[in-house]
C-alpha cells in the first residue's frame, strides 16, 4: 500500500518540544534593535522567544490596547538558533500592568490577538485575583521594588492548579544592585511558597546585551533559591506548559473544529484498531 | 612511599571510582562589549570580575580566587580555574555584569566543567557544513 | 498565613564602656546587621537580609538582643555578625561587638536559655561581692530568677514561638 | 529550601591501573564502549614529529558522512540493512541536535536503534519505549531502544510494520545525520547515500609542537593534577605560574621535569572505536622503540549530545554533557586509565 507522502499531520511541532525559551523580550519600535535582540537570542541558544508588548493602563486617560505588529513586518530574517538548523520562532505576548481591579477586562477581544497573555500586579488583592480568577498564562512578579505583601499559599496553588506560571526576569537585576535585591528577594520570597514549581525565568530584555544564556540563567536560578533541575524546567519545559495553556485558552473560547482527512481514515484502519495509538499500551508481551 | 611505586610499577590491577571529587572547575567565557573594538588587559578582565565578585557576593565573593588561565585580548575569551565551592558565585557574578565602564556588556560562558580537558573538546562545536 | 520557619539569635551586645549601651536602639542595632551583611554578603546578602530580618527585642540595660532571621539562610547572615565593629547612633559610632549566645527555633527556647545564663552570670558574681550585702542582694536575684522560670511555664507561649524545635 | 552555593552537580571519574598483559584487562572492551567519538588528542613527550607508522593509522582513520534532512524511517530501508546493519558495524549518529531539547537519534554497531524523543513527538510515534532516566518531575523525554537484527524487527513484521508507519507518516522525524560503517566505509552505505543529499567528510588532523614543556612524574601523580596538566597542554595553558602571581598560579604538579620537546596531535570528526584500537596498538609499538621518555599519552572525548555514552547507557546533559577517557601508555605495558563523566550519565565501564 503505497503512503502517500502528503502530511497527514501537522508535525513535528517546533512550538511545544522542552527547548529553551525566552518568553519576555521587550518589543522595540526601533528595527534594527529588535532584529539585534533576535538575532542575538538565537546565537545564545533560545529556540522559542515571545516579544512582549507592556500596557500599563491608568485611569486618567482612556488608553488603547497596543495592537501587534505582525512578526514579519518587525523582523526580517528569522535567524537560525545556534547548533540547530531551524530558525527561531517569534511569538507576541501582551502582559497588562494592574493597579485596580478594572485594569484587566476578562476576555478582552483585544487580548486575543496576542499569543500570550501576562498580568503584573501591583497590589496583593490583584495578585490573589489574578492566581486565581483572570484568564491569563503568566503572573508576572515585579522586580523593580519590594513587593509590598507576602506570598501566601492559596493564590500559589491557586494558580498552580490553574496552570498559571509565575514569571521572573533578570535584566533588571543585571542593570542596577537595587534592583538586583528587589529581585533576589522577590525570587526567594515566591520559592519559599511554590517550591520552585511552576515558575518560569525571562530576560525582559530591553537590548541584545541584557540577554545571558539558557546555561547562565539556570546557574543564576541557584541565586533564586531554584535547585538546577528546577532551574533548567523554568527555561524549557515549564515555558513549554505556558505555551500549551496559552493554546488551550485560546482555542477553548472559539470553537475546535478538526476534520478527518480521507488518508486520515485509510491510515487508521491499517494499524491497529481502537483510538489513537497512544504508547502507554503494551504492545508486546 | 617507595614500595607503592613498586606495586604500581608491577601492572598490578587497581580501580577506583572518584565522585565529585575535583577540586577545581573550568570555564570557557568571552566578553561582549558594545563597542566592539575596545580591548582590556588580562589583568583588567581579572579586576573588572573581582569588582562583580564583590557587588555581589561582598567580601566573601572577592575573596574567591580564580585563576586566569588563558586570555586572547583580541577576542576577549578567556579560561577560568576557580575552586568548586566558589563556581557557583563565580558565575552568577559574570552573569550579571553588565557594563563596564559605562559601556554595556555581557559575559558569554561557552562551557563549564570539573575537567579542563573537556574544554579542549566540545562536540558542540564541531562545524561540518 | 504560610507558617514560616525563623531562626532566633539570641545575642550580647559587648561594648567598652557599659553606659553607651543605654544609647542603643533596635534600629540602629538593625542598621548595623544589614550593613554587615551587605558587606560580608554583597547584594546577594543584603537581599536575603531583606527579607524578614528583624530585631525582635534590644534590652538597653543588659545589653541583650534577640534578632529573627529566616531559617533558610540564618547561617549566611550570622556569619556576617561577626564583622560589625561599630553601632551607629545619632551620629556617634558606638565601638561593640555582638557576641552569639544561643541559636533557637523560637523566642522561647532562647528565654529559657537567657535565664538559665543569666542565674550562671550571678552565680559567677557572688564570690566577686564586696559585702555581705551585696551578696545579698545577687542570691536575692538568683531565687526570683529560678522563680521567674517557674511561673513563665503557665503563661501561654509569647508570639509565634513555641511550636517550632531547635535545630 | 535555601541552595547551597557551593554545590556543584555530580561527576564521576574512574581510575584505573593495569597492564596489557595483564589477561584481565579491560582496555579493548571500554575503547569500544565508547562508540560516537568526537575528538581523539595525543601526546608524544620527546618527539618532534610524527612518526611515520602513527602517521598512517591517523590518515587511514575511517572518513564519516553527513547526509542533510535524512527522513529518518530511511534507516529501515530494507537494502540499507542488509548491506550496512547486518554486516560490519555501522555508527549513525544525528547532528547539530541538542539531546536536552531536540529528538536524537543514535544508530549503534550492533543495530540498535535509540531514539531520544521528546513526550509529543514519542507519543505521537506509537512506539514503546520508557521514559528516560534523567526526566525531572514531569516526563519530558522518552527513550525507544530498538534491536534492528532482532527477528520481531525484521522488514515485513509486525514491530518493523508500525515502526516504519509511525516514522514515516505518523512522526515523520527528520535530522541531519552522521554515518560511518566498518569496516565497508562508504560502499556499505552506498543503498542510503544514493537517496540522500550527503557530503563525505575526512577526521581533521591538526599537530602543534612544544618545547621547554614541564611534566609531571606521570606514574604516581594524582589523576586530578595529570588530567589537568593534559587539558593545560591540550589547550595551550602555560604551567609557568608562581603561586603568588595575580593572574594565574596554575603550576605544573610536583615533582616535575622538563621535556625539551613534546608533540601534540588531534583528530577531530566522528571517530570510530576501532580506528582508536588501532591507534592504540600502533601506540604500544612505537613505545616499545628505545627512545627518550617511556610514555604517551591519549585522550578520546565523546559527543556531548549522543543519547548513549559508555554502551548502551543512556547519555543526558545537564548544565554539561562531557565523556571522556584518558589512556596512559607507559614502556613496561602498563597504563593509567581514566574515564570522567558528567552529570547526567552512567558510571563508566
Amino acid at each position: 500500500m503505497p503512503f502517500s507522502s502528503s502530511h497527514v499531520f501537522p508535525w513535528p511541532p517546533s512550538s511545544s518540544m522542552a527547548v529553551f525559551m525566552d518568553l519576555n523580550i521587550r518589543v522595540d519600535p526601533d528595527k534594527s534593535k529588535l532584529q539585534r535582540l533576535i538575532d542575538t537570542a538565537a546565537h545564545l541558544g533560545f529556540s522559542t522567544v515571545a516579544l512582549n508588548y507592556v500596557f500599563e493602563p491608568s485611569t486618567k486617560k482612556k488608553q488603547e490596547i497596543p495592537v501587534p505588529t505582525p512578526i514579519s513586518e518587525l523582523i526580517g530574517e528569522l535567524p537560525v538558533v545556534q547548533g540547530r538548523s531551524r530558525p527561531i520562532r517569534v511569538l507576541n505576548r501582551l502582559t497588562v500592568v494592574t493597579s485596580d481591579a478594572s485594569h484587566f477586562r476578562p476576555n478582552a477581544a483585544e487580548y486575543r490577538r496576542f499569543d500570550l497573555l501576562a498580568v503584573e500586579p501591583t497590589t496583593e488583592k490583584l495578585f490573589h485575583a489574578a492566581c486565581m480568577s483572570y484568564d491569563v498564562d503568566i503572573v508576572c512578579i515585579s522586580v523593580t521594588e519590594k513587593l509590598p505583601f507576602f506570598f501566601k499559599r492559596a493564590p500559589i496553588n491557586g494558580a498552580v492548579d490553574r496552570g498559571v506560571l509565575f514569571e521572573l526576569s533578570y535584566a533588571a537585576a543585571i542593570r542596577d544592585s537595587t534592583r538586583r535585591r528587589y529581585t533576589i528577594a522577590n525570587a526567594v520570597c515566591l520559592m519559599e511558597t511554590c517550591k520552585g514549581k511552576n515558575v518560569i525565568l525571562s530576560s525582559a530584555a530591553e537590548k541584545a546585551l541584557e540577554l545571558r544564556g539558557p546555561y547562565d540563567i539556570i546557574n543564576l536560578g541557584s541565586l533564586f533559591g531554584l535547585s538546577d533541575e528546577n532551574s533548567k524546567a523554568a527555561v524549557s519545559s515549564s515555558c513549554r506548559s505556558v505555551l500549551l495553556h496559552a493554546e488551550t485558552r485560546k482555542t477553548a473560547s472559539g470553537i475546535i473544529s478538526t476534520s478527518r482527512t480521507d488518508q486520515q481514515e485509510a491510515l487508521q484502519d491499517q494499524t491497529d484498531p481502537g483510538d489513537e495509538p497512544s504508547a502507554k499500551r503494551p504492545k508486546h508481551s | 612511599m617507595k614500595h607503592l611505586d613498586q606495586e604500581e610499577e608491577s601492572g598490578v590491577y587497581q580501580r577506583a571510582v572518584l565522585k565529585n571529587a575535583s577540586p577545581y572547575h573550568y570555564m570557557k567565557v568571552r566578553l561582549v562589549l558594545e563597542d566592539e573594538t575596545s580591548r582590556l588587559s588580562a589583568v583588567e578582565l581579572k579586576q573588572f570580575i573581582l569588582t562583580g565578585l564583590k557587588t555581589l557576593h561582598g567580601e566573601v565573593g572577592a575573596a574567591i580566587n580564580f585563576d586566569l588561565l588563558k586570555y586572547d585580548e583580541d577576542t576577549l575569551t578567556a579560561l577560568l580555574r576557580v575552586y568548586s565551592s566558589g563556581l557557583v558565585k563565580l558565575w552568577s557574578s559574570l552573569t550579571l555584569l553588565g557594563s563596564y565602564q559605562n559601556q554595556d556588556c555581557a559575559f558569554r560562558v561557552h562551557q563549564v566543567s570539573p575537567f579542563l580537558l573537556a574544554l579542549t573538546g566540545n562536540s558542540r562545536d564541531l562545524q561540518l557544513d | 498565613m504560610v507558617r514560616v520557619k525563623s531562626r532566633y539569635l539570641l545575642c550580647e551586645v559587648n561594648v567598652s564602656d557599659r553606659s553607651h549601651l543605654l544609647l542603643l536602639d533596635d534600629r540602629s542595632v538593625g542598621a548595623a546587621v544589614k550593613d554587615a551583611v551587605a558587606r560580608t554578603h554583597g547584594d546577594y546578602g543584603a537581599a536575603l537580609c531583606s527579607v524578614r530580618f528583624c530585631v525582635k527585642y534590644l534590652n538597653a540595660h543588659t545589653g541583650i538582643v534577640f534578632l529573627r532571621f529566616p531559617k533558610r539562610c540564618y547561617k549566611l547572615l550570622w556569619s556576617a555578625l561577626p564583622f560589625i565593629t561599630s553601632v551607629e547612633m545619632r551620629g556617634q559610632k558606638i565601638p561593640c561587638f555582638l557576641n552569639c549566645l544561643h541559636v533557637g527555633g523560637t523566642i522561647r527556647t532562647c528565654q529559657k536559655f537567657l535565664i538559665r545564663y543569666n542565674t550562671q552570670q550571678l552565680h559567677r558574681m557572688l564570690p566577686k561581692c564586696k559585702n555581705e550585702e551585696e551578696k545579698q542582694q545577687v542570691r536575692r536575684s538568683i531565687l526570683n530568677c529560678s522563680q521567674a522560670w517557674g511561673n513563665k511555664e503557665e503563661l501561654e507561649g509569647e508570639g509565634e514561638s513555641g511550636e517550632d524545635e531547635e535545630e | 529550601m535555601s541552595v547551597d552555593l557551593s554545590s556543584t552537580p555530580r561527576t564521576l571519574l574512574v581510575c584505573e591501573r593495569s597492564s596489557f598483559q595483564e589477561e584481565k584487562n579491560r582496555v579493548s572492551t571500554q575503547v569500544e564502549q565508547l562508540r560516537f567519538n568526537y575528538k581523539v588528542s595525543l601526546l608524544l613527550p620527546e618527539c618532534n614529529s610524527l612518526p611515520s607508522q602513527l602517521e598512517s593509522v591517523l590518515d587511514s582513520f575511517t572518513s564519516f558522512y553527513l547526509i542533510k534532512q535524512l527522513p529518518v524511517y530511511e534507516l529501515l530501508d530494507k537494502d540499507f540493512l542488509e548491506t550496512a546493519v547486518y554486516q560490519g558495524n555501522v555508527y549513525g549518529l544525528s547532528y547539530k541536535t541538542r539531546i536536552d531539547e531536540d529528538n536524537c537519534v543514535a544508530l549503534l554497531p550492533n543495530g540498535r536503534l535509540c531514539l531520544s524523543l521528546d513526550k509529543d513527538s514519542f507519543e505521537v510515534l506509537g512506539f514503546e519505549g520508557k521514559p528516560s532516566k534523567f526526566n525531572h518531575r514531569t516526563k519530558s523525554r522518552f527513550v525507544i531502544s530498538v534491536d534492528l537484527t532482532d527477528r520481531r524487527m525484521a522488514p515485513g513484521g509486525r514491530g518493523y510494520q508500525r515502526l516504519l508507519t509511525g516514522l514515516k507518516s505518523r512522526l515523520q522525524l527528520q535530522t541531519d545525520f552522521l554515518l560511518s560503517h566498518h569496516p565497508g566505509g562508504g560502499a556499505s552505505l552506498q543503498s542510503l547515500l544514493s537517496r540522500c543529499d550527503w557530503s563525505e567528510h575526512r577526521p581533521q588532523m591538526s599537530q602543534r609542537g612544544l618545547t621547554e614543556l614541564s611534566c609531571p612524574a606521570v606514574h604516581s601523580c594524582d589523576p586530578h593534577s595529570l588530567l589537568e596538566w593534559l587539558g593545560a597542554v591540550d589547550a595551550d595553558v602555560t604551567c609557568e605560574n608562581s603561586s603568588s602571581s595575580f593572574l594565574s598560579t596554575l603550576a605544573c604538579p610536583e615533582p616535575k621535569t622538563t621535556l625539551s620537546r613534546a608533540l601534540s596531535v588531534s583528530v577531530c570528526g566522528l571517530l570510530l572505536p576501532q580506528d582508536i584500537q588501532r591507534l592504540i596498538d600502533q601506540l604500544r609499538c612505537y613505545l616499545q622503540q628505545p627512545r627518550l621518555e617511556s610514555w604517551v599519552s591519549l585522550t578520546v572525548h565523546g559527543f556531548a549530545d549522543s543519547p548513549v555514552s559508555w554502551g548502551e547507557n543512556e547519555h543526558g546533559f545537564l548544565k554539561g554533557g562531557e565523556n571522556f577517557y584518558t589512556l596512559l601508555m607507559f614502556h613496561n605495558h602498563t597504563y593509567r586509565l581514566h574515564l570522567a563523566t558528567g552529570a547526567h550519565d552512567a558510571c563508566p565501564p
